[in-house]
Formats: C-alpha cells, sequence, structure tokens
C-alpha cells in the first residue's frame, strides 16, 4: 500500500480545495518540478530541446488553453491554428516595433491580443452549439491564415512573406534567435508552462471555473440558476485564446525562429491540439499534458525504434506509425474512452488497493 | 447582354458544379452521421483510400509490396494484369464493404452509447489508422484514374452560347467532368432514397436514425444496419474520391477534400441528405460569385476556402437550427 | 382574492407577507399553441404557493415565465411591486429566484460539492485576475461560499456525498442535490417543479420536511409544482389550479378541494 | 523465438547506427510520405542512389566510404527540426532541407552550428549573397532567376519584344508561391508587359474561380508557381479551358513527370523549366543501375530512374560530392569537416569537362561559385511534356536570367535580413 488517502485528513477548507489533496501526490508533483527546474536544465541538448521538450511544453500550453474552452466550457473549436498565429504575429509585430521591450512582455501582450480575438470570434457560440460551432471556428482558422499572409504588414513587408525573430535577451542570455542556448530555450518554456498551468488551476477550481463546466454540462440549466451564458463563454473563449496565444507567440518565436503562417498554423495544427485534449483527456489540466506527450512523443519514439533500432526503411516506419497511433487512439478509447487522463485515475484507484485488492 | 453579366452567370453554373461535387463529399457524413450519430472525421481518408484501392485493382497493383519486400528481399511490384473498370468498382466496393464490416465489428461495436465526442475521437484514430494502411497497400505516389469519364469544357454548350454576349464574350464553360458528376450525383441520391424507401434494409435504416431503442424493440439488428451505412458511406466515399481523384490524379491531398465538406454540412445540418445537396449548391456558388465579384478584384483573391465557412457562418447566426432543421424549442 | 393581500400569521406561526410577485394577465404561445391563456395569480412573501393541474396544463411553462426562460407574449410581471423588465433567466436568478427542475438538471461532470457552489453565482465578487492568482480576496470569498454551503449540506444531509460526481448518485439524491444547489443561492423566492416526483412515501416525507424547514428556518418563498395531492394539501398555503393554460382555481387547498371545474378536470370529464 | 529474432534484429539495428569512425556523413532529409511524397521519393532516390554509386565504384569520395542517414520529414517542418538535430550529432556535412519551411529553420540553426545548406532551387532566395549567408548556398539558380529565365525565353519567342502582351502568374498562396511576384513586376515595369496574378489557396483542388478567370481574360501566357495536389490539378484546368498548353509555363518544381500524367493527353504540350536537363540515355544511369540497383543497394523501388526529379536529386548529390572532393582538395585531407565542405562549396566550379567524365555530360549549366556569389549562374532550360512519349522534351539551351534586374533585389533583401539579425557581411 505504498500508495494511499486514509489518515490523509483535511481540516480546513483551503486544504481541502488544494490541487494535490493526497500527500503523495504532492510529494509527486514536488519531485516533478524539481527534476523540471533544478535537472534537465543541466542535462538538456539541442536534439532534447529542439525536437522533443520545446514542442512538448508549447503544445501543453495550447493544449491546456483549448482544453479550458473545449473540456471545460464544452465549446468545441477548430480554430486553435489560426489563434495561435495570432498570437505569432501579435509577438513578431511587438518585437520588432519595440525591441527595446522584455521579450517576456511581448510573449504576455501577444497572448492578450489573441484573448481578444478569440473572444471576438466566440461571439458566434451564443448562437450556435456543438459541431456546428466546431465548424464555425473554422472560418476563423482560415480566415486568420488568410488575413496573415495576404496583409503585408503582419510580416513588416519581407520579400519571403516569412517571420523570423530576431534576437532577444532574458537576463543577459538569448531566449530567441539561433544562438539560444538549450537550457533558455526549455527554461523560458517551461517558466510559462508552469505560469499557465497555475493559472488554468486556480480558474479551473473557482467560481468561473465552475460557471463554465456548468455551461458544458447543461447549458439552460445553468442560465436559469444564474451563470451569465455570454460571460462564462466569452471569458472561456478569451482565457483559452490568451494560452493559445501564448503557445503560438512561444512557437514562433523560441522554438522554430521562422513561421510561414500557412504551413506551421495551418488548419492541421487546430485538430493535432483538438486530438492531444481528446485523447489526453477533456477537463483535466493533467490530460492537456498528457495528450501534448503522446502525440509529441509517442511519433518521434516510434521512429526511433523504427528507424535506429529496427533499421527498417525510413517510409515504412512513417506508415506504420500512422497505422501504431490511429491503432492506439481506437484501442484506448475501447478500454477507457475518457482519455488518458482518466486512465491514470484509474491506475492510481487500483494503486490505493494493491496489493490487497479487496 | 453584357459580357460581365453572362459570366456572371457562368460562375453561378460552375458555382453549382462545384457545390454537387462538395455535396457528394457532405453525403458520406451525413449518412453516418444520420444512423448513428457519429461524426466521421474519416470520410475524406475513406475516399482516398477507396480511389487508391480503384487505381491499385486496376493497374494490378500487389497490395503492400513496398512492406513485402523490404520484409522478404524481394521485388515484386505489379501482378501484370489490368482488370476491367467496371469489376474494378466492384471489387473497390467489396473492399469497402469488409472495411465497414472491420470497423463495426473491431470499433464502433465496443463503443456503443458513448458520447459523441468519443466517438468522433474513434473516427480520428481510424483516419489515421486508414491513412496508413492506404499507404502501405498501394504507396503514396500519384496515381492516375483511367475509368473513362470524360474531361475538358463541353464544346456544345460552348458554341450553343457564344452568341449571346458581344465580342468579349466566349460561350458558357461547362466542364463535361463536371456534368457527369452531376447526374451520378443525382443518380446516387435516387438510389439512396429509393433504397431508404422502398427496401426493408432501407425502411430500417430509418427506423434506426429515428429512434435506436425503437429500432431495437421491433427486431432490427443495429449491428447489420450500422455496416450497412458504413458500406453506404464507403459507397459515396468511392464516388466522391472517382470524382475529385479524376482532376487530381489519385494522392493523399485527397483526403482534404473532407474540408470542403465541412460548411456545407454546417448549412444543410447533419442529418439531412436534401440539405447537403441544397448546402453544397449554396456554398459552390456562394463561394465562387464572392470570388468572381469581390475577392478577386478588391482582395487578392484565394478567399474561397474562408468565405465558404463565413457563409455558413453567417447563414447560421441567424438561423441556428440550419437549412432544413426545424424551428429549436429549447425545454429544461 | 388577490387584492386582499394584508400580512398575517399562520396557525403553525409562519408570517405571511405582502404580495412578492404577481403575474398578470400571462399568455405564452408556441408558434400556433396556446401554452398559458391569460393567466393571472400572485405569491405572496413567506407562502408555500403550489401549482397543481393535469399534465399539459401549462404549469411547468409557468415557472419558466417566472424564471425569465420563456418570454410571454403577453402579461406582464411584477416583482416586489415594480415591473420587471425583459430580461435572461440568470438576472432573474440574481434577483433573488431559484428553482429545480421537473427533469433534475444537474451538471452531471461535477461534484456535489462543486454543483452546489454553482448556486452562489450570484454571491462571487471577486473578478477573474483575482481568481486566476488564487490568493486574497478570492480566496477569502471561496471560503466563505464553501462555509455556507457546508450548512446547506449538513441541512439536507449529504455530507457523505460530497466529493462524489454526480453521474454517480441514484435519483432521490439527486433531487436533494438539485435542492440544495437552488438553496445555496439563498433565494427569496424558490420554485420547485415536482420535486417529488418519483419518490417512494419515505423520499417524499424527507423531502416534505425539509420544504418545510426551508420555509420555516429561513423564510424563503416557495413556490412549488407537484402532482401528489396529498402533499399539496398537507405543505400548502394556497394553490393555484391550471387545466389546458387556463387558471381554473385558486385558493386555499379546502377552497380549492371544493372547486367544481376543479373536481371536472380532475375526475377527467370530457372537454367540449 | 520470435523475441529472439527481434532482439537480434535490434542488436543489429544499434551496431549499425554507431558512428564508424572516417566516414563521410550525409543526412537526407526525405519526405515519402504525406502530400508531397510523390515529389520526394524520387529526388531521395536520386540522392542517395548516386553516393550509393560512390561507394560501389569509387570506396566513396577521396577513398573516404559516404553513410548516407535518412529521415523521413513528411515536408513538414518540425518534423525536418527534429530530423536535423537527431543527424546534425553524427558530424553531418552538408543539409539538403528540400522544404521551404525547414530551409528558413536551419538556415539560422546551421550558420550557429557551421554546417552547410545546400538549397538547390528553392528556399531563400537572397541566400545568393554570401557574404550575408555564408553557411547557405543555392546555386545553380533561384525563383527570381526562374521567373527572369522564363521572361526572357518568351522575349525570344516574340522576337525580344513582349510590350503589349499580357502574363498571368498562378501562384501558391505561400511564400514560396510569392518569390516570383517581385521579379516579375521589375520585368513587366521593363519590358512593358501587362501582370495579373491570380493567388491559388492551399493545398489547390479546387482552381475553377482561377482558370475562368484566365478564359474570361485571355492572358497570352500563363506561368505557374504551383507545388503537390495544385500542379496536376492546374495542368487539367488548363486543358478543361482549352487554354494553349504551349503558352502556359510552370517553374521547376511544377514540370515533373507526376504533375502531367493525371491529366492524359490534355497535359501534352505544357511546357516547364527545369535546371537540369532530362536525359535517360546519361552514362551514369547504367552504372547506377548494375552498380547500385543490381547490387540491392537501390534506396527506393528504381522505378522512377531518369525521371526529372529523380534526376534533380542525382544532380544534387553530384555537386554536393563535388564540393567535398573539392573541400578534401584544399584541405589536404580526406575525413573533412562541415566547415571544410563549406570551404569547397564556396569555391566550386562545375565545368562541362568535369560533368562529362562523371558520366552525366550537360546536365545541369557549367558554373563558379565563390564567396560573394553563392547563387550559381543562375541558368535554366525550357522543356515541354509530349505526352503521347510519356517523356520532357528539352526545348532549348541553358537560358541566362537578366542578373541586372535580380541583383539589386538581391542585395537589398540580403541587406533586410543582415540588418535585422545584426549581421556584418563579409567573407568567412
Amino acid at each position: 500500500m505504498l500508495y494511499r488517502e486514509a489518515g490523509d485528513f483535511k481540516t480546513t477548507y483551503v486544504a481541502d480545495s488544494q490541487t494535490f489533496p493526497l500527500k503523495l501526490d504532492r510529494i509527486g508533483f514536488w519531485v516533478t518540478m524539481a527534476v523540471a527546474w533544478l535537472v534537465i536544465p543541466f542535462v538538456i541538448n539541442d536534439y532534447w530541446a529542439s525536437s522533443l521538450l520545446v514542442p512538448f511544453l508549447i503544445y501543453a500550453i495550447a493544449a491546456i488553453g483549448l482544453n479550458i474552452l473545449t473540456g471545460y466550457c464544452g465549446q468545441v473549436s477548430l480554430g486553435t491554428g489560426g489563434f495561435m498565429a495570432v498570437g505569432a504575429y501579435a509577438c513578431y509585430k511587438l518585437m520588432t516595433s519595440f525591441p527595446d521591450i522584455n521579450i517576456m512582455i511581448h510573449i504576455v501582450l501577444a497572448g492578450g491580443i489573441t484573448a481578444i480575438v478569440g473572444a471576438a470570434f466566440g461571439l458566434p457560440s451564443l448562437r450556435i452549439k456543438g459541431f456546428y460551432l466546431a465548424v464555425a471556428t473554422l472560418a476563423a482558422q482560415f480566415f486568420l491564415v488568410w488575413l496573415f499572409n495576404k496583409v503585408a504588414w503582419f510580416y513588416n513587408y519581407s520579400a519571403s512573406g516569412q517571420i523570423n525573430a530576431p534576437e532577444r535577451l532574458v537576463a543577459g542570455v538569448a531566449v530567441t534567435g539561433p544562438s539560444t542556448p538549450a537550457w533558455a530555450q526549455y527554461l523560458i518554456c517551461l517558466f510559462f508552462v508552469t505560469l499557465c498551468a497555475l493559472i488554468a488551476r486556480n480558474l479551473t477550481r473557482g467560481t468561473i471555473g465552475r460557471s463554465w463546466m456548468a455551461i458544458r454540462d447543461m447549458d439552460i440549466a445553468a442560465e436559469i440558476i444564474g451563470v451569465n451564458p455570454l460571460k462564462a463563454k466569452l471569458t472561456a473563449f478569451a482565457v483559452s485564446s490568451f494560452f493559445v496565444g501564448i503557445a503560438g507567440a512561444l512557437f514562433f518565436s523560441v522554438y522554430l525562429g521562422a513561421v510561414e503562417v500557412g504551413e506551421v498554423f495551418g488548419i492541421q495544427k487546430s485538430f493535432l491540439v483538438l486530438f492531444m485534449i481528446i485523447i489526453g483527456g477533456l477537463g483535466s489540466i493533467f490530460g492537456s499534458f498528457a495528450g501534448a506527450a503522446f502525440l509529441v512523443l509517442l511519433p518521434v519514439a516510434l521512429k526511433w525504434i523504427g528507424v535506429d533500432v529496427m533499421g527498417w526503411p525510413t517510409d515504412l516506419v512513417a506508415h506504420f506509425q500512422l497505422v501504431i497511433v490511429g491503432a492506439l487512439i481506437m484501442f484506448f478509447l475501447i478500454k477507457e474512452p475518457h482519455g488518458l487522463a482518466q486512465l491514470w485515475r484509474l491506475a492510481k484507484e487500483k494503486l490505493r488497493l494493491w496489493p490487497f485488492p479487496y | 447582354m453584357s459580357a460581365d453579366f453572362l459570366y456572371g452567370i457562368e460562375v453561378v453554373l460552375n458555382g453549382l458544379m462545384a457545390g454537387v461535387l462538395y455535396a457528394l463529399v457532405a453525403l458520406g457524413f451525413v449518412l453516418i452521421y444520420k444512423a448513428s450519430g457519429i461524426f466521421n472525421y474519416a470520410q475524406g481518408v475513406m475516399a482516398l483510400f477507396s480511389a487508391l484501392t480503384l487505381a491499385g485493382i486496376m493497374s494490378g497493383q500487389v497490395p503492400f509490396a513496398h512492406l513485402i519486400n523490404a520484409i522478404f528481399g524481394t521485388d515484386i511490384h505489379y501482378f501484370g494484369w489490368n482488370v476491367p473498370v467496371l469489376a474494378a468498382i466492384i471489387l473497390t466496393l467489396v473492399v469497402m464493404v469488409i472495411f465497414a464490416w472491420c470497423v463495426q465489428r473491431f470499433v464502433f461495436r465496443h463503443l456503443v452509447g458513448q458520447e459523441p465526442i468519443i466517438l468522433f475521437m474513434a473516427t480520428i484514430g481510424l483516419a489515421y489508422f486508414l491513412e496508413g494502411v492506404g499507404d502501405l497497400m498501394w504507396g503514396s505516389d500519384i496515381k492516375t484514374l483511367a475509368v473513362g469519364l470524360p474531361q475538358g469544357g463541353s464544346l456544345w454548350v460552348e458554341d450553343a452560347t457564344s452568341g449571346l454576349g458581344g465580342d468579349d464574350f466566349y460561350g458558357f464553360f461547362i466542364d463535361k467532368l463536371d456534368m457527369v458528376a452531376t447526374v451520378v450525383a443525382i443518380i446516387l441520391v435516387a438510389g439512396l432514397i429509393a433504397f431508404s424507401q422502398y427496401t426493408k434494409q432501407g425502411r430500417a435504416m430509418r427506423a434506426v436514425a429515428d429512434d435506436h431503442q425503437a429500432a431495437l424493440s421491433v427486431g432490427i439488428s443495429l449491428n447489420f444496419i450500422w455496416v450497412l451505412v458504413w458500406s453506404l458511406a464507403g459507397l459515396v466515399a468511392l464516388v466522391a474520391g472517382i470524382m475529385w481523384g479524376a482532376k487530381s490524379g489519385v494522392q493523399f491531398s485527397l483526403s482534404l477534400i473532407a474540408l470542403k465538406a465541412l460548411p456545407v454540412l454546417m448549412l444543410g445540418g447533419f442529418t439531412s441528405i436534401p440539405g447537403a445537396i441544397v448546402g453544397g449548391l449554396i456554398i459552390g456558388v456562394g463561394e465562387k460569385l464572392f470570388e468572381y465579384l469581390i475577392g478577386a478584384p478588391f482582395l487578392g483573391g484565394a478567399t474561397e476556402n474562408w468565405f465558404a465557412y463565413v457563409l455558413a457562418l453567417l447563414f447560421l447566426v441567424f438561423r441556428p437550427q440550419g437549412l432544413f432543421g426545424e424551428r429549436i424549442i429549447e425545454r429544461v | 382574492m388577490t387584492a386582499d393581500a394584508t400580512p398575517y400569521v399562520t396557525e403553525d406561526g409562519r408570517q405571511i407577507g405582502g404580495v412578492m410577485m404577481d403575474l398578470r394577465d400571462i399568455t405564452l404561445r408556441f408558434g400556433g399553441v396556446e401554452a398559458i391563456k391569460s393567466i393571472s395569480f400572485d405569491i405572496r412573501e413567506g407562502e408555500i404557493r403550489a401549482i397543481i393541474g393535469p399534465n399539459g396544463a401549462g404549469k411547468s411553462s409557468m415557472l419558466n415565465v417566472i424564471s425569465g426562460f420563456y418570454k410571454p407574449q403577453e402579461g406582464e410581471v411584477h416583482f416586489r411591486g415594480k415591473k420587471r423588465p425583459p430580461m435572461r433567466p440568470y438576472q432573474v436568478a440574481r434577483q433573488g429566484v431559484a428553482r429545480t427542475f421537473q427533469n433534475i438538471a444537474l451538471f452531471e461532470g461535477m461534484s456535489v460539492l462543486d454543483n452546489i457552489m454553482t448556486g452562489r453565482m450570484g454571491h462571487i465578487k471577486s473578478n477573474m485576475l483575482a481568481q486566476a492568482i488564487w490568493a486574497g480576496k478570492a480566496q477569502r470569498e471561496e471560503n466563505e461560499n464553501r462555509e455556507a454551503v457546508e450548512r446547506i449540506i449538513d441541512f439536507l444531509e449529504i455530507q457523505a456525498i460530497r466529493k462524489t460526481p454526480v453521474g454517480r448518485l441514484p435519483y432521490g439524491l439527486k433531487k436533494r442535490v438539485e435542492l440544495a444547489r437552488a438553496l445555496a443561492a439563498e433565494p427569496d423566492l424558490l420554485l420547485l417543479d415536482e420535486p417529488m416526483a418519483g419518490m417512494n412515501v419515505e423520499e417524499k416525507e424527507d423531502m416534505s420536511r425539509f420544504i418545510l424547514d426551508v420555509n420555516d428556518e429561513f423564510g424563503t418563498t416557495i413556490a412549488l409544482i407537484e402532482h401528489d395531492m396529498g402533499v399539496v394539501m398537507d405543505l400548502s398555503d394556497r394553490v393555484v389550479v391550471m387545466d389546458y393554460g387556463r387558471k381554473i382555481g385558486d385558493g386555499t387547498p379546502d377552497e380549492v378541494r371544493n372547486n367544481q371545474e376543479v373536481i371536472d378536470a380532475y375526475l377527467g370529464v370530457a372537454h367540449d | 523465438m520470435k523475441m529472439k529474432k527481434l532482439a537480434a534484429m535490434a542488436l543489429a539495428g544499434t551496431m549499425a547506427a554507431a558512428p564508424a569512425m572516417a566516414e563521410l556523413v550525409i543526412p537526407d532529409l526525405s519526405y515519402r510520405t504525406g502530400p508531397y511524397a510523390a515529389g520526394g521519393t524520387p529526388f531521395s532516390d536520386g540522392y542517395q542512389d548516386y553516393f550509393n554509386l560512390l561507394n560501389a565504384r569509387d570506396g566513396g569520395i577521396g577513398g573516404e566510404a559516404i553513410r548516407i542517414v535518412e529521415c523521413e520529414t513528411g515536408y513538414n517542418t518540425e518534423k525536418g527540426v527534429e530530423c536535423y538535430e537527431s543527424t546534425k550529432g553524427e558530424g553531418a556535412l552538408i543539409y539538403q532541407p528540400l522544404s521551404t519551411g525547414i530551409t528558413y529553420q536551419l538556415i539560422p540553426k546551421a550558420t550557429v552550428d557551421e554546417i552547410p545548406i545546400h538549397t538547390m532551387g528553392y528556399g531563400r532566395t537572397s541566400a545568393a549573397n554570401g557574404e550575408v549567408f555564408n553557411w547557405v548556398f543555392n546555386y545553380p539558380a533561384n525563383y527570381w532567376d526562374a521567373a527572369s529565365v522564363m521572361v526572357n525565353y518568351l522575349l525570344d519567342e516574340n522576337g525580344g519584344d513582349l510590350s503589349g502582351k499580357s502574363i498571368a502568374l498562378v501562384y501558391h498562396n505561400s511564400a514560396y508561391g510569392k518569390e516570383p511576384i517581385r521579379t516579375l513586376e521589375e520585368l513587366s515595369a521593363m519590358h512593358g508587359f501587362e501582370l495579373s496574378q491570380l493567388a491559388v489557396d492551399h493545398p489547390g483542388q479546387e482552381q475553377k474561380s482561377q482558370w475562368l478567370q484566365i478564359r474570361r481574360e485571355r492572358p497570352d501566357y500563363v506561368l505557374m508557381w504551383g507545388w503537390g495536389v495544385m500542379n496536376q490539378v492546374a495542368v487539367q484546368e488548363a486543358a478543361n479551358i482549352g487554354f494553349p498548353m504551349e503558352n502556359f509555363i510552370g517553374n521547376w518544381w511544377a514540370g515533373a513527370e507526376h504533375d502531367v500524367t493525371p491529366a492524359g493527353a490534355g497535359a501534352d504540350g505544357y511546357k516547364s523549366l527545369n535546371m537540369n536537363r532530362v536525359d535517360a540515355s546519361l552514362p551514369v544511369f547504367d552504372e547506377i543501375r548494375t552498380l547500385v540497383h543490381e547490387a540491392g543497394n537501390a534506396a527506393g523501388d528504381g522505378s522512377n530512374m531518369g525521371s526529372v526529379l529523380y534526376t534533380r536529386g542525382m544532380y544534387a548529390a553530384m555537386l554536393a560530392s563535388e564540393a567535398i572532393a573539392n573541400a578534401q582538395d584544399i584541405h589536404g585531407v580526406t575525413d573533412v569537416t562541415a566547415a571544410m565542405v563549406r570551404d569547397g562549396m564556396a569555391s566550386l566550379e562545375i565545368t562541362e569537362a568535369r560533368m562529362a567524365e562523371l558520366g552525366m555530360s550537360q546536365i545541369g549549366p557549367e558554373f563558379s561559385v565563390s564567396c560573394e556569389n553563392h547563387g550559381g549562374s543562375g541558368l535554366g532550360i525550357v522543356q515541354q511534356w509530349n505526352a503521347a512519349d510519356g517523356q520532357w522534351v528539352a526545348l532549348t539551351d541553358y537560358i541566362a536570367p537578366d542578373d541586372s534586374v535580380i541583383d539589386p533585389l538581391i542585395a537589398a533583401d540580403s541587406a533586410a535580413f543582415a540588418a535585422e539579425n545584426n549581421i556584418e557581411p563579409g567573407c568567412l
């Protein structure tokens, strides 16, 4: 009985509403944080940063954002790619227009701009529901991508139509541009992930989170008992877009450094982030991480096994990768329809009983 | 009549034809959604897969040749025969029925009664899976579909109408392929309607669409019905795959035509076959006309992709129940 | 009979005040169907008001009008002496009107505690930024609300299921949780749509006790729809009877019991 | 039993992956899957087959064996970055990123890591300025050259005068597609032809609007910057509206066999640019057939040998191996580093004599690279599709672009890049 809750009593409401009510979970959380903040930065190299950890962290932010909208508030969105593009282009314009201001502020502001755009595109959600809304958010997706591609002001009239992140420093260390050390890239993303996860956690366990969930579970009843649907939906769109915008800004400035809107923030990105939260678990912060990990790390792992270990032709491995990822998604669903987060919860419940199952 | 006006009419005509092609894709979504409440994300990939299978069978390709060669060190690619079109289409349909059975047996039978979002997600997995299998089976090169469909503008229409305008007007351009697509779409829809009205299976299908429980209680096998609708969706996917593939060759991008169907579905509703047709026509005409009148002259072009969605969105904001939906009365 | 609105004290010592809500000539139509035909009645402070009638009489629609979900085509709603302007349901709720639903409308994906906390939506003052930081005012407020909710949980004796997801609860408990959610709003007017439907005798007794206690202890005005005549007659101070969208009776339980039109409606005398 | 076999395979795999001493590591960022696989597969086959030929025939380059590390990108930028990061540690000597998106990723990264990039006829055009882009090479030609070559070809067709002619540009609505616009606008002002632009949104399956517009406006020529499914559909639609195919010219990424075959006979007469000559009778193919394919070392199934993109891939491999050989000469060692290969590229000279010696006479233009000019000569040929024979036929010899138009554009764009990124232009 390594993992247990017996004897773990709460004597205050504060203690009762904390993020990890169980002591063991708390210890696990702090160990993870310690490793993430104090160990990984010292051992990370370029490959681990650019291929695995940085994209994983950024997708986790985007997934948290979309999970707030879809998982907590029940509004299915396929505009994530477009909103990420807003974050990226806002960040680019801010970076190049006000080069003396700290990039961290630019990234947060980019999130804020995205929040405004997101709330504006959230307006139809007051009339349109369910899958119809999902398809309506595609209008945002296609329009935004077209706009950033078409209006040269957004890419500072560069001949190529690409946007390039110039070098910016935080505390004397480059965090964007080619000479960014891997650990700095990683740490800035980790900082924003931690921040976003914290904010998301606080919002979802409080009043506003309950109003989102109420709208998700039964919107009419929610309104009748006093939830303002306009406010709940628009705040969900705004908060969600804020995170997605930060993810887009980081994706452009820290991770890729150069971006073309149609290719990087196309419809595929919207679907990918949606897949992450569904696979990870709707309405779960942990699920956002799990889903991002599943779809970022699994393909790389499969490729490594197929190409480097088994020595198979790369194209066969790529095809098998699709087959395996697809089959795994279906398999997990049949075993546990509520995503990896639920699977994890069930595993923990089993652990609580282990080794005495009754 | 002025040439500009006539060209406007030409744009509308071609928009209608394009709309038929969009509707063909949307139809597959509607069939499955109506009968089982599944929003089938894999419909586009099914179109790709069925067209790949058809092209592969016709040219006598060995399935999984690349895989077999990689494992056994062999060098096989083709059986060395060509299968006639009709036989190949029938064989492809057999493959699609087997596929439908597998989908039902191995995936959705285990997910009965789950929430729509979970069913949707399962189709995402299915899309990945099928895309991978399609590549493994038939390779990822572009295949030419020589099923004997006519191509090119109809000279007859062009000649007959060239006198309408002045010297600047060259007559209406109507693609022969589009005309065939229209005819095929009409036959397909008529066939589907006849099937659902006049056959036992069709009536059972409609019963299931109306009420699962009630259908079960009168002894209809849900399993059978679902295999049936997935097979029908496979048929629709094949037709859409042939029509689109005739233009571009059969290639990966064929799976992206699903995106063209989404605004149509928004407009026409996920459960209405007439909605899919009329929605397709409205989207086709709307986006082409917008590009002709506003997009190309004032906005720098390439507006069709987003305008289709904006059109559907505007429509829904003013009429949330869609084209043929009944007025929604909310209850608690 | 609505004219006489002088406060009085009931036999069991409860305080009945003046008119709290006054519905005047309410007519509600869905397309061509008239669900409510020019109905007027009032609800007085501190009383338990029952609305009865056969299925399809328009009772739930009436509650929906009161809670602002349906907008009547004709008629006026007066609340605390003032005409109520057109309002969204959540604004009505924030004026102190809470309710339960005929077919339980709990938030299935949330725990019992969260469901009840949702009822306190109107009592939250801290803004989103404060909530995001989760310190100071926001947390203090959360704790105050939690204490209020815990009192209701104690009151309704559902301590043991606090953290349980609502979806896993049996029917009777769900009904109780829904009542708790409505009470959490500390309403002035509580609307109960068939609070005892589908319950066995013991559960009905429990629920009746809760309703009386709520009315008694918090002084909450209650309007309820119920089919069980025994319960209605025992609980309520005054009863409105509806049939086919019309009001056919209004008065004390005894008056209603002896109303010929009401008897006809309930005995199923054919309409012409 | 099964486990044993798997373990043995795994072991063999790890052993093969362990870097052996003194070999020339060349990554191949291929895309054999995804929407553009039809173009990526033959290129990658040609690229690898040529290096395999060198291994089989000459024991590598200068006696050093070549090890190819293939990495599948699916033409996806993020996967491309993953591929770059996972292969650079193995001692990669030169990258051929093969996609615009990946190229833009790698330009800054590879500059910091000091590994040369060769973007042959794609990527960032202003990388031709070697003083700003020390580590990036885009010889033998770039997109702006291509636009100019097309116009020069048309000038030639029209007796040197294009005034009053109308030319429509159908382009992929992306950074890649927009590349030629500035050059064509300059040229239109210079030669007096009227330029109209028609954007086609990704992916480009539905182009009815654009081609109806072309049918209405009847431009004299249509130029195309297309990619992927857009190419096949454009060729089909052009044939549908009865546009004279000989007046329809694609760039060199819109001129492979698979771009025209789906349209069948309708595509006959369609023209495209090419940076390399397609000639299935080149002696080098015989060598590849006997020494690589028959030895069982072919990268693909061998079916696309001699095709446009296979030839281009092989040509790219030849340019890379020549640069490595040049580096070995310069530095006097055979086990060269990436920085040495850069030197080899920066002083590369391709002559007809050398190409003939390699069994690929006339495959590309003669050109020389210098520290300042990383762009080569910018020459291109015009080829035409013969649907009956299923062959591309070269119509012209190598045509030169108008450097007086392009050079200032390159100077301006690279100066902007240098300013944005605090680069002090100069030779290494």
